[in-house]
């Protein structure tokens, strides 16, 4: 069992519900301090966006943290080494889309994730059925799939089954970006996944408020939270503020607001 | 899927399905649906009448008696720009919008670029009284304003796409985005041979009509069998009748979109393919004064025919194209739209260097008119 | 000429050819290469010939489905708007072009007032190799810009006529004037059943295939024959197919163009017909949203078919033309031209007032489509 | 025969070239003074033009005439009633196009210029094909027939058989208008015509100066000048201007100039 998906069992084993906040790399000059702070704020899994200029799956807010990273010059390279330098103390996935995966080559891609120090990858558009060579590839890191509402019992097993680390539960049909409220689409998803599976499932898409966590961690495992920090961030928030909502979804989800 | 599936889902390394968990299902029953569909008389059947008594098929193929001669060769143009809307694009259309009838859909989403695919996909829309809602980048809809007004005519929603180089390849993007939202109503009629699978294996068979027909019309195999390429749908279409002759296959592109001349391997929208691209893999922006050719990827299957050399990939610029245009209009009073004048400026050039020889036979797909480009190249006169 | 002749040139007591001194010998020399070459197999093939692998004849007989079903009647659209160029006037135009080729004539004269004229007339002149010079009214070159660049991309002269109301029937008597100076050697390629004999015959004889056609794509006699009257040329060669049946021959006029319904007898443009004048003969303007049926006169057949009841002629406005263009869109995936428009809405209106009743059959031309017509449509919208 | 053919046979047969000079009428408030203006001039024949909107066969300057005119409200009546009240010395022809004639029928349209004093007519879009019902209701009216240079010699012979008071031969293939010179084919025009017929024979389309009417009456019996007059009024001249144009072709006519 890989670094990522030994920390997550453990910390679902513990009783505690993972918080996972996504950030796009280099989407600000300071952008690892947003890192810092969501670690401070009780992450217990970090996700780093390396933006793609086509990101099929992201809302309007990830799609301009997304247009803002390539305008200043973001690379794979650079975010990695960015990442290398750090000492954080929760596992680092990678999130990106299949053509920064394939386009030098997935080992070669997959060995500079490892050598920067990351645990995991995601990769939205690659899905069960494409995902060979990539899990091949992938020695070492967590290839974490993706269910969503649309999937088929039997293909929820497949996922599962071939996922690593955790499993990404798509709460709604639709692409990433902050919502007023879960979907009942959500809780019975994250239910159906795990009467299949013994990994983790975490909720993402729409969790961007204590009560949306705390809503979706009714049923899954953990959430991961992206859109709603990251227009925080084009919005000018700072890393403290940032941390600030981190905390108030970390109490949501250790059962302490209200 | 199952291995048959993926299998049947490439052409060589080429296509695939690279698509969100959300849109697998969809793909899915799109690829169901036509496999029956496609082995059901019935539903050819209506097809066949449709492209018949509404679409205006078949088209001609017609002799170019002065342009041949002042090139020395036999160019015979198969004329899908008299078809109903005018252009190829509506033969798929209408074969994809049966079909999403027969799936129960009520809607229909597209992407367009020149607006040749979302008029005719408003079109279909229209006669089969199915809602439709077309994507299409910012700075396209500027350039192809009658097309926009076409398609809200016709009753459709035009949304602009403003991300990215707000043209084709981002309102391609914004189509699968608003896809996901809507599965389970709509049906997105994919404008090429491009996307997951089984899209550009689909979009082929719905255009192999204008091969099939040409291949009918014409008396013997041609030497030559030439196309523009954009997402590559009226040459796919075009080459699947000549593909068991002798006749070498051309596909033109543009030279600011050329994916498969100056492309490399990688997956955009879907499957993989060739790409416009840096060396991190982020899509560069293509750049063509024909809109329907501004896109930075193509069909698989012609990335799998580059790479066999079972048809071979071109490029011509701007100038030659607008050249093309005012010397086919000139010689046979047709007025090609910009994305088909890319076939006729490289017969222009070949015919003029010699690399197809005098005498040649040069079967030459005209994809469509145009009228949609009378602004553009008001411009430049 | 003989009285034969003077007989052959009147529809009842319509037509004729009141024309200068001057032109009596060319309006003789098309009489008699005309009527050579209607005689001969070889011309008739060849334009046959032309018709099919250049122009796309036989365009389709579409069942409108969805709008019949509205209407409660079975509406079949003769689709004009398919063929090349995008109406019905490719038709005329052909067969004239063959025959000033025929002739020995290097140039081509035409009026215009839509541009389709126009640009039939100069893509016959590029595909022939002929030289072309269209007289257009200044204010319709305003309204139709994209035809007016059409022209000029296919190699024609189009010279803006700035006397009158500056619209058709202004440029159509530029057009003879400039003719007087020119008929050596150029033939002037008029654009419907009008003009001086042998026009409104010739003319007809080379539009009748749409009605020919027609006659033949359909399984039964249609109850109503319905065509819009600009001259009249696409409505008699519709009428022509249908003369000897019990179908009921609708001809729909411009509310504001009305000649048959509104004028009194007149002479214009070199015959005898039905003209919207004043008490002393001045010609008054026509005013149609519609270019091609902007036109005080009408062809002397129509105002023959109008005394003698053969056919009948009725009026729409303008308000009702537009919303016309629309229902048949969004109904029927198709934009026709606002002159084509006049027919649907007339049939909209009588099937609400039970004028043609439920269930009866209507076969309607489509006389072209409505790209040319998106900027009127659009400072409406 | 009437009026017109035996005035102008007799001034023809006295060796006297005829000066036939044209007025549209109602072109301005003081029109008829024109008409006066020219007769001293010298005119043998006075032609008016009966303002028609679409004038097939008239260049710019009567275009513009008929167009001012008609713009100032001149009608049918309004001109033959001006025309009534004048005593000229000399026959006065109408000119217009057919559909003023038939309008209310030919029958009322030649009585009324009967009426009016008027003793021929020119309808140059009436050929002789086109002749017989208007030659039937012109009794005491000649009707004025025009050949031009395209006329085969066989309707030569029938249009002047069947013409009235003179022949009019189109000088040119073209509309009315000022030309600098007389084309070739404006003699050898005349020439045939006097060939066939006995009747004066006058050129008209192009005369436009001395030059033109003198190089004009080498062949024919006289000229028809409109266009000329037309423009020059239009550009504001005066009836003593024109007076005096028409008293320089007169004595080119006369061989009285140079
Ligand atoms: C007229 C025309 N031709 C060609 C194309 C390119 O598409 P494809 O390569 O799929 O035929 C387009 C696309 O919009 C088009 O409008
Ligand atoms: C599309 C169309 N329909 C009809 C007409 C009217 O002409 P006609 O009455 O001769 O058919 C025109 C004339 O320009 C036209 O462009």
């Amino acid at each position: 069992m890989n670094v990522l998906e030994t920390h997550t069992r453990r910390v679902r084993d513990s009783g505690r519900k993972l918080l996972v906040p996504y950030v796009t790399g280099g989407l600000a000059g300071d952008w690892t301090d947003y890192l810092h702070a969501a670690a401070d704020a009780g992450a217990d899994v970090l996700e780093v966006g390396l933006p793609f200029s086509d990101p099929m799956l992201d809302g309007p807010a990830i799609q301009r943290a997304s247009d803002a990273a390539l305008a200043r010059g973001a690379t794979i390279d650079s975010i990695l080494t960015d990442v290398s330098r750090l000492s954080l103390p929760v596992p680092v996935v990678a999130m990106t889309y299949a053509n920064l995966v394939f386009r030098r080559g997935a080992e070669w891609f997959c060995a500079a994730l490892r050598d920067a120090g990351f645990s995991g990858l995601i990769v939205p558009d690659v899905p069960v059925d494409e995902a060979d060579e990539l899990l091949a590839a992938a020695t070492g890191l967590d290839l974490v799939l993706l269910v969503s509402p649309a999937t088929t019992r039997e293909r929820r097993r497949e996922i599962a089954g071939r996922s690593g680390g955790y499993v990404y539960a798509v709460s709604l049909m639709g692409t990433t970006g902050a919502r007023a409220a879960l979907p009942a689409s959500a809780g019975e998803l994250a239910r159906s996944v795990k009467a299949v599976t013994d990994l983790p499932v975490l909720l993402g898409f729409g969790v961007s408020s204590p009560a949306t966590a705390r809503a979706a961690v009714v049923e899954a495992d953990g959430v991961i939270v992206g859109s709603t920090l990251m227009q925080q961030v084009l919005d000018g928030s700072s890393p403290g503020d940032v941390g600030v909502s981190l905390t108030g979804m970390r109490a949501a989800l250790d059962g302490l607001d209200a | 899927m199952s291995s048959r599936t993926v299998e049947r889902s490439r052409f060589g390394i080429y296509g695939g399905r690279f698509v969100p968990e959300s849109l697998i299902p969809a793909c899915e029953d799109v690829e169901r649906a036509f496999t029956e569909a496609w082995h059901d008389p019935v539903f050819r059947d209506r097809l066949a009448e449709i492209l018949s008594v509404y679409a205006g098929r078949p088209t001609p193929l017609t002799p170019a008696l002065r342009l041949s001669a002042e090139l020395g060769v036999t160019l015979l143009l198969k004329r899908e720009d008299l078809a109903h809307t005018g252009s190829h694009k509506i033969n798929n259309v209408l074969g994809q919008a049966l079909l999403a009838q027969r799936m129960g859909k009520a809607r229909l989403i597209a992407e367009t670029g020149a607006g040749s695919h979302g008029v005719a996909t408003a079109t279909a829309g229209a006669l089969l009284g199915m809602a439709t809602t077309v994507f299409m980048g910012e700075r396209d809809i500027e350039r192809q304003q009658l097309n926009v007004f076409r398609m809200r005519t016709l009753g459709a929603e035009v949304i602009p796409v403003s991300t990215g180089s707000r043209t084709l390849k981002d309102a391609c993007t914004e189509a699968l985005r608003h896809w996901v939202t809507a599965v389970d109503d709509s049906h997105y009629c994919l404008g090429s041979v491009m996307g997951p699978h089984p899209y550009p294996w689909m979009v082929r068979e719905f255009q192999r009509v204008i091969g099939d027909e040409a291949r009918s019309q014409v008396t013997a195999v041609p030497d030559y069998v030439v196309a523009c390429v954009g997402g590559g749908s009226n040459a796919a279409g075009t080459f699947a009748g000549f593909l068991d002759t002798s006749a070498r296959l051309i596909g033109v592109e543009a030279e600011g979109g050329a994916a498969v001349t100056a492309g490399s391997d990688g997956i955009l929208h879907g499957f993989r393919t060739r790409v416009l691209q840096d060396a991190d893999g982020q899509i560069a922006e293509a750049h063509s004064i024909a809109p329907g050719l501004d896109y930075p990827g193509v069909g698989p299957e012609h990335a799998h025919f580059a790479s066999t050399g079972q048809a071979r990939y071109v490029t011509v610029g701007d100038t030659d194209v607008v050249a093309a245009v005012h010397r086919l209009a000139r010689t046979e009073g047709i007025i090609c739209a910009l994305e088909s004048a890319h076939a006729v400026a490289w017969l222009i050039n070949a015919a003029a260097s010699g690399e197809v020889p005098a005498g040649a036979t040069v079967l030459l797909t005209l994809s469509g008119r145009g009228d949609k480009d009378m602004a553009t190249l008001m411009e430049l006169a």
